[in-house]
């Protein structure tokens, strides 16, 4: 009972330090809201699977919010239901890749020798090319059709920033002096890297999350658009992509179609980039006291 | 000391051998040999990619020609080498120095879909427009970026800065073909300040390239819209970085004693604050020149600007290999050959960076 | 009477902060004679260091001078600093009083020679002859025993800690200004290239005849070059006097435990004593005398009246209960 | 049996391709209780030796013994004894604590981990009986701040008492105080030396000041480093009243002091030249001899001297002072 009320009240606390940036902690419920509702709304809104062809391109009305597409389709419905895959993909690339990132960066400062010697060469190779171009060629050359491949060519080819500047942090940390002091008191070579070393690099990684979250909802939309990647399910990308090629962008009632997803995507960034600033003052005491 | 008590005999070796030293120390050509050899690692993994993945184009288009044209194996590999610019019969070693040849001459097979044209004479016709559009738009974002990352830094916790900084928050939350897409929505369609139609390809049909004006104000006319997209999307970060640069730079104990020296607010903010805030940014200019010509492909795309992404993107869509894998290359090429020279550029301002080999 | 050099008056100096307005300098007021070296000393945060930048005008980030004068005198002519327009104060600086502040490591601009930095001096103030403006800084390199070849042509990065103090003594020196205000000039450097500078500081000053100041943690170096003393305390000058009467006659408690603070290599061990307790907060600051809660002599009235710089003789300090203190420093030597 | 050992002790370094060496062929042998004073200009090698001796820094050559064994050769169990029996304090009191951790994250880690504690409420209480040994009160409260919301001298004291947590044997205090303000450091040093007095720690203080290292090491003794060698190394009172290495006679000539009449009439040694030898192009012979005033030709740039005992308690590495025993009086002589 007590290890819950504290849980509490450490909840609360966290979520009062949170509140004092304004504009982040409007991020934060911004992209809480956005992400609770993609995840939730597939159980509770079902779209109609037939076309209603006396209502194309339909305007905004009180029956439909955000007026209708081509097939005369709720734009609302659809966008409720489009942000999950796209949330999916962009959560699911930005953990593996920052995964990879602070894994390897940290080994690599921390074992050196080989380790780090290749480490640290492939990672100024995935450097030096080109991202997204590369990732074209690769989707392209690797058929791909699942969401988590999609990911998983995502990450793989976004970590190497990350890695070099978590194993240059890690590098110059683990020779500070409160880190040589855990080490003289003997403390294991986990509590350095987990206790002394990542908290001080934690915003750093929220800041790398959050761009690398944003980069995969990029590559991902980009990929729908070049239709390298499939078209099957509800999602913005798609959306984007078929109003795209439905000339949507003509007209000024077909413009909500386009206009939707973008808005949905913008919002979301918006709110995801915006939000790292009280994940940082969370874990920046010197920022949480207001000093 | 040590050379002057050395043997004659010695010295000359010594000399020989410090010279070589000092010569591969060389910030210069550190840094070249470095490009040349992402380049190349570049090139070989692409070969690797195309030619001994399971599931490669090689296999995958001998299995096409061989089903849809009903030849053998033999002629369809025939086919193949000749489009792809691989010698099935020779060893793979063999192949990939030949592949290798064909690229330093400029061969990069041929394009399946475009009726067998090089894709040499494809990257030829493309490449310019694309480095035209990336280039005025890489320069302008840069210089308005610090021009104004600078002013927000003087006039910090301003409207200005506050302004800026919104307006950089907003536009870094929208990928930069959305943003082109609205372009269109808006400036095109809703309020019709250009034609939408009009401003589609490089040029308007019928303009003839040359040194005139007349071709110069189409060519610009053209590129405005992708350049404008480019520029509004990239700007914030240069605006940013070169805030919190600036920031930092006037902190440094050399600006307050340049005060205390009595110089200029204008001498001070060039000479001392602004040369050095805006070292930093050289290390990101990589990152946003890939990022550019990867927004290329959709970019183009959008405006149906003739450049070389909206060929890559049409090659991806028909599974153009040959034509995929060169524009890569090039694109990566390009990338490398810009770093290279924001790199030489930063050595060039920085005597700490120039003097590291003495 | 001396004839004086500066006349700084009621000068005050705030910083913005979250908290509140940080009171860096309270209504200070002292006079500089002409010739002499003054050592301005105290604790981090008592405020010396806002001082020198305030003398010449130069207000860091989020500072404000809120109220006083300083005067510059040279001879008949008489100059406010507070009432000249900042084009007036810019050229002001460097030709009648430079300040050269703390860590001449990083002084300089790293992106251009040393010669430059000569030249972009000189330039702003009014002189435009290049060949000129290299053969005083030449002369002047050498004056401070560098090889001026080697100097003016390299870079920053290029010279040691050691050669760059000189750097600036050199920098210093070209408009030939009449006061000199240095901040810890020989912080970060090794003893022996601290001696040397303490000597070329000695041989400059007889060589052209300038006024100084110098800001200190370090009591040795008042003691090593100072002709007077004055202690600093949360914003103010609480004691300003001679330097031997400074260390062997100390009136204020803060000096006074500052000199039984300090070792000396000399004769057999001491024991130390600290001072309780730690330097104010700016911004909260204690009632009455700011020293009253870490000081022995305190009585009520330290509690609610701030005692204010008063002169005894030529002695000034700022002690309801100075003759106390004067009595316990002379029973403890 | 010393508690600790050094045994001809080098560091080297890469620095591109040249190898540095920090420190060369150092002994020193630290007692029970002992306290030692490492004293030198920065870059002469003493921050190195300290990190050695306090094993955050492997030698290149050399032994280390711990109550008699070499370290090398412990066992894991015997390693980790040695480990926390040997701590060390750093100079910086901004960056010797984890800004993000709070004093009692920093503090009850190693009793928790080495089991000095059972448990979180009895790491709580034995942490707040550490921060009162170190004057710090009231602990209670300070146990929850941050670093950052503690001054500088607090700090060091923060720093003293996480070394102080597993009842460590030997402290490596590398420039604990110089960067605390003067009025408080006497405090510090004085709460040092209550430790050494009355739970017997063992010091290594390491300082560039000369006036500190006397008044820390009266009792004991004060070692002086130059370019990675010890050149002197005596009981107190014999080095501050009668150095015998012209190098330490000559920073003490240098060293302004915190009395005016004093200071200004101290003699001075006048060095032939100012600049310190670079660790990659040392001078033969002796490092000190292209800088020393009494320098004998064809020996001190020829041959290096090693540290031998001069007089009782007192070593020093010098050919003139071992010339000429009772030393320094030539060198003041002849170049006043």
């Amino acid at each position: 009972m007590t290890y819950l009320r504290d849980l509490g009240s450490g909840l609360l606390g966290s979520l009062r330090v949170m509140s004092r940036n304004k504009v982040g902690f409007a991020g934060l419920i911004i992209t809480f809201v956005i992400v609770l509702t993609s995840l939730l709304s597939p159980y509770f809104v079902h779209m109609e699977m037939t076309a209603n062809l006396d209502a194309i391109y339909q305007g905004p009305s009180a029956q439909n919010w955000l007026g209708t597409d081509y097939q005369g389709r709720d734009i609302f419905k659809q966008i409720l239901l489009g942000g999950r895959e796209v949330i999916y993909v962009a959560f699911l690339a930005g953990i593996l890749s920052c995964g990879i990132g602070v894994a390897f960066g940290a080994l690599a400062a921390i074992l050196g020798g080989w380790f780090d010697t290749i480490a640290t060469a492939a990672a100024e190779l995935v450097i030096t090319i080109p991202q997204y171009p590369l990732l074209l060629v690769l989707a392209g050359f690797i058929r791909l059709n699942s969401p988590i491949g999609l990911a998983f060519i995502i990450a793989s080819i976004s970590w190497g920033g990350l890695m070099l500047a978590i194993r240059a942090q890690v590098f110059s940390l683990k020779e500070r002096d409160y880190v040589q002091a855990a080490r003289a008191l003997g403390l294991p070579t986990s509590h350095l890297l987990l206790k002394e070393i990542i908290p001080n690099m934690m915003s750093y990684i929220l800041t790398n999350l959050v761009m690398r979250m944003t980069n995969a909802i990029y590559g991902q939309v980009g990929l729908i658009f070049l239709g390298v990647v499939p078209m099957a399910q509800n999602n913005w990308g798609v959306m984007y992509s078929l109003a795209n090629r439905q000339g949507a962008i003509f007209g000024v009632n077909s413009a909500w179609y386009i206009m939707a997803p973008i808005f949905a995507i913008a919002l979301l960034q918006f709110g995801m980039i915006n939000m790292n600033r009280s994940l940082e003052e969370l874990f920046n005491p010197r920022l949480r006291r207001g000093e | 000391m040590a050379t002057l008590q050395a043997q004659p005999s010695a010295r000359s070796g010594k000399e020989i051998s410090t010279m070589l030293r000092k010569f591969f120390k060389n910030y210069y050509l550190r840094r070249t040999l470095k490009a040349v050899a992402s380049v190349f690692v570049v090139t070989t993994l692409t070969f690797f990619l195309i030619r001994l993945m399971p599931g490669n184009p090689l296999d995958i288009y001998v299995a096409s020609q061989m089903q849809t044209l009903g030849v053998s194996r033999e002629e369809a590999e025939v086919m193949a080498s000749s489009i792809f610019q691989i010698d099935l019969k020779r060893p793979v070693l063999l192949q990939y120095t030949d592949y290798l040849t064909g690229l330093l001459h400029g061969d990069f097979g041929l394009s399946i879909v475009s009726a067998r044209t090089p894709v040499s004479a494809l990257i030829l016709r493309f490449l310019p427009w694309t480095m035209f559009v990336v280039s005025v738009s890489l320069i302008l974002s840069f210089v308005l970026g610090v021009l104004i990352g600078t002013l927000m830094a003087y006039r910090r916790n301003t409207w200005v800065d506050y302004f800026f900084t919104g307006f950089s928050s907003i536009l870094t939350a929208i990928p930069d073909f959305m943003v082109a897409t609205l372009i269109i929505v808006y400036f095109g369609v809703r309020w019709k300040v250009f034609s939408v139609t009009g401003v589609r390809g490089s040029l308007t049909p019928g303009m003839v390239p040359g040194w005139r004006f007349d071709f110069f104000i189409d060519a610009f006319y053209h590129a405005a819209l992708p350049i404008i997209t480019y520029v509004i999307t990239s700007i914030g970060n240069w605006m940013l970085q070169m805030r919190s640069s600036t920031m930092a730079t006037l902190g440094e104990d050399y600006v307050m004693v340049a005060k205390a020296r009595g110089l200029s607010e204008g001498r001070i903010t060039s000479g001392y604050v602004g040369r050095n805030a805006i070292l930093p940014l050289f290390t990101t200019l990589a990152i946003m020149i890939g990022g550019m010509f990867g927004g290329s492909v959709l970019i183009e795309s959008v405006f149906t600007y003739n450049g070389i992404g909206i060929k890559l993107a049409s090659a991806l869509g028909a599974r153009d290999y040959p034509v995929m894998q060169a524009v890569f290359i090039i694109i990566t090429a390009a990338t490398v050959t810009a770093n290279l020279f924001a790199d030489f550029l930063y050595g060039w301002l920085d005597p700490r960076i120039r003097t590291e080999g003495r | 009477m001396p004839e004086t050099a500066l006349e700084v008056r009621d000068l005050s100096l705030e910083y913005r902060s979250r908290r509140g307005p940080v009171k860096a300098l309270r209504n200070v007021s002292f006079d500089l004679y002409k010739g002499e070296t003054l050592a301005l000393i105290g604790e981090s945060g008592c405020g010396k260091s806002t001082m020198g930048f305030a003398l010449i005008r130069l207000t860091p980030g989020t500072a404000k001078i809120t109220s006083g004068n300083v005067t510059f005198v040279d001879g008949p002519n008489r100059i406010n600093l507070m009432e000249m327009s900042e084009n007036e104060v810019r050229r002001f600086r460097w030709t009648d009083m430079a300040m050269m502040l703390q860590a001449a490591l990083n002084a300089y601009n790293p992106l251009i020679r040393i010669q430059d930095h000569f030249i972009d001096t000189a330039k702003a103030h009014g002189l435009t002859n290049k060949t000129e403006i290299l053969a005083r800084a030449r002369r002047l390199l050498t004056g401070v025993q560098l090889d001026a070849d080697r100097v003016l042509p390299a870079y920053p990065h290029e010279l040691s800690g050691g050669m760059r103090q000189r750097v600036l003594l050199a920098l210093g020196l070209l408009m030939q200004p009449k006061i000199i205000i240095l901040d810890e000039p020989t912080t970060a450097l090794d003893i022996l290239t601290q001696r040397s500078i303490i000597d070329l500081l000695r041989k400059l000053k007889d060589e052209f005849n300038f006024t100084m100041i110098f800001i200190s943690h370090d009591l040795s170096l008042a003691a090593e070059l100072a002709d007077r003393v004055a202690t600093m305390y949360a914003g103010q000058i609480v004691e300003l006097t001679d330097v031997f009467s400074a260390f062997e006659k100390p009136r204020h408690p803060y000096t006074f435990g500052l000199t039984r603070a300090v070792p000396t290599l000399h004769g057999a061990a001491e024991k130390l004593e600290s001072i309780p307790g730690s330097p104010p907060d700016l911004v909260f600051m204690p009632s009455g005398c700011k020293f009253h809660p870490r000081c022995p002599f305190a009585t009520d009235k330290c509690k609610e009246v701030e005692p204010k710089l008063t002169a005894y003789g030529t002695h000034q300090v700022a002690c309801h209960n100075w003759q106390q203190v004067l009595e316990e420093s002379q029973k403890a030597r | 049996m010393a508690l600790l050992e050094l045994k001809h002790i080098t560091k080297q370094f890469r620095q591109g391709k040249k190898v540095v060496t920090a420190v060369d062929d150092v002994n020193l042998a630290i007692e029970d209780k002992e306290i030692i004073c490492l004293v030198g200009e920065s870059g002469c090698g003493k921050t190195t030796t300290g990190k050695m001796a306090a094993g955050l820094l492997d030698q290149t050559s050399g032994q280390i013994l711990f109550e008699g064994k070499d370290i090398s050769k412990l066992s894991g169990a015997e390693f980790m004894a040695y480990r926390r029996s040997v701590q060390m304090v750093h100079q910086d009191p901004f960056s010797s604590l984890n800004p993000v951790r709070t004093i009692y994250q920093t503090i009850s880690a190693p009793l928790l981990y080495h089991k000095f504690a059972k448990d979180e409420r009895d790491a709580r209480r034995r942490a707040i009986e550490i921060l009162e040994l170190v004057d710090l009160t009231p602990a209670e409260e300070i146990l929850d701040k941050f670093p950052h919301q503690l001054s500088g001298g607090q700090r060091q004291r923060v720093s003293v008492a996480r070394a102080l947590t597993v009842n460590p044997k030997f402290i490596v205090a590398d420039e604990a105080v110089s960067m605390v303000d003067v009025s408080i450091r006497a405090s510090l040093l004085n709460m040092l030396r209550r430790l050494n007095q009355e739970l017997g720690v063992s010091f290594l203080f390491i300082t560039h000041d000369l006036a500190l290292a006397k008044y820390f090491a009266w009792e004991g003794r004060v070692g002086v480093m130059y370019t990675g060698r010890m050149v002197e190394l005596s009981r107190s009172p014999s080095l501050i009243e009668k150095p015998l290495h012209p190098y330490t006679a000559a920073l003490m000539s240098a060293i302004p002091e915190a009395d005016p009449r004093l200071t200004r009439s101290k003699e001075r040694i006048v060095l032939r030249s100012d600049d310190i030898p670079s660790l990659t192009k040392l001078p033969p012979g002796c490092h000190f001899h292209p800088r020393c005033p009494v320098w004998l030709e064809g020996k001190c740039d020829k041959v290096q001297p090693v540290l031998a005992e001069m007089a009782p308690g007192h070593q020093v590495a010098c050919h003139v002072a071992f010339d000429i025993t009772g030393g320094g009086s030539r060198m003041t002589a002849g170049n006043r």
